[in-house]
């Protein structure tokens, strides 16, 4: 499973991307980002506070209860600032 | 092509004018153009957006078909850049064609207030100062909550 | 020059660039262009456009005056034509340009909504079953009317 | 003393402007609109739903009780329809 990250959190993990193989128990986003950052201190303190934390499966935007089951690609990043 | 997102600079006029082309017939066209913004009180020398375009175009096209059944739009266009922009390039055009003006006018709004809460771009400014990540603005979400 | 009033065609996207180009270092411009309408359900083969323009001039020049300090626009333009002109054709553009996205489309609507009722042009449209005087509509009126 | 039509107002006299003198007691765009009225069948007709007159005095939109005295030119028409 390949994970991206953008703007700050990129920034604050010093990577864009990265490829992980979580346990099948890790079954939806909010599982995954708990079992990335129990992995990395880093990435614990970046994602602290969770509201500012969203996230897409496979470019489909989701909650954090979304299942990951066969994702190929989950992308975390902070609120948008587009337009 | 209906949505783009693309680092290439674009020419908003031409914009406008390919898409009045393709929608004669059609009475009233609005087009936002929102562009790199610099005052002599809050100088930026530059503005770079990041961006998921896998990511941009699925919401930009789903926020697109959203606006075109809401508001009955005959043709709607989104135009997003990103990568590094200077003070006064356009940054976002948005265009909507309709029969009436009150439709194409709460159209292009509908899709400005949407895509700054629900498109994957971070801005990032660079100034005197430094640089720093632009935070997000309340009134966004307040502006995208009225349609609701 | 803010206000325009001719029977020459005007190239909706070279004054959308030239406004841009003028405003540089604000944030939103929004461009309303009229086309004159046409549908296979109500066919226009010609819109004749009467006009007195030294009242025109005067009043798009108090309305604009008014929009831009009721919604502190740092620029806005309107552009409207007369004569006869042919299905496609541009009538009106109005541009507002401002730091801020709802000031710049609260502008271009209010300027179109009181243009609508109070600039001096009369729409004669032709088409299969003749040439008809275009009546004033009440939504007219009533757009209007939520300004004050 | 110039007087403009415009629309169906210039087609129904069939003419887009005339020069007339009313005396002095044709003191605003009532009494002037009364007066032409007065004179010309075809002007009474034309103007007998008041509401849908609209005027202007040199060039500045005025309501029906607005003077006339000194005015270059007075224009009368149906209500706009620009845009």
């Amino acid at each position: 499973m390949k994970i991206l990250y953008f703007a700050w959190l990129r920034e604050r993990l010093n990577r864009g991307e990265e490829h992980v193989s979580p346990p099948a128990e890790v079954a939806t986003v909010s599982d995954l980002i708990d079992w990335l950052a129990a992995r990395d201190e880093a990435f614990a303190h970046a994602v602290s506070k969770r509201s500012l934390i969203r996230a897409a499966v496979d470019a489909r935007l989701v909650p954090h209860d979304a299942p990951i089951a066969g994702a190929g690609v989950v992308a975390l990043f902070p609120p948008m600032t587009g337009g | 092509m209906p949505v783009r997102v693309t680092t290439e600079p674009f020419d908003p006029g031409a914009e406008t004018n390919a898409f009045l082309a393709a929608g004669q017939g059609a009475g009233a066209a609005v087009t936002f153009t929102g562009v790199v913004r610099s005052s002599p009180d809050d100088p930026v020398t530059s503005l770079t957006l990041e961006c998921y375009p896998e990511l941009a175009i699925n919401q930009l096209e789903a926020i697109l078909a959203d606006a075109t059944a809401r508001f009955e739009l005959l043709a709607a266009t989104v135009i997003h850049r990103y990568g590094t922009l200077a003070p006064g390039e356009p940054i976002v055009q948005v265009m909507t064609l309709s029969p009436h003006r009150a439709a194409a006018f709460r159209g292009a709004e509908f899709l400005m207030d949407y895509l700054k809460t629900d498109a994957p771009f971070w801005k990032q400014e660079s100034g005197p100062n430094g640089t720093v990540w632009v935070a997000p603005r309340d009134e966004d979400d307040t502006a995208k909550a009225r349609w609701s």
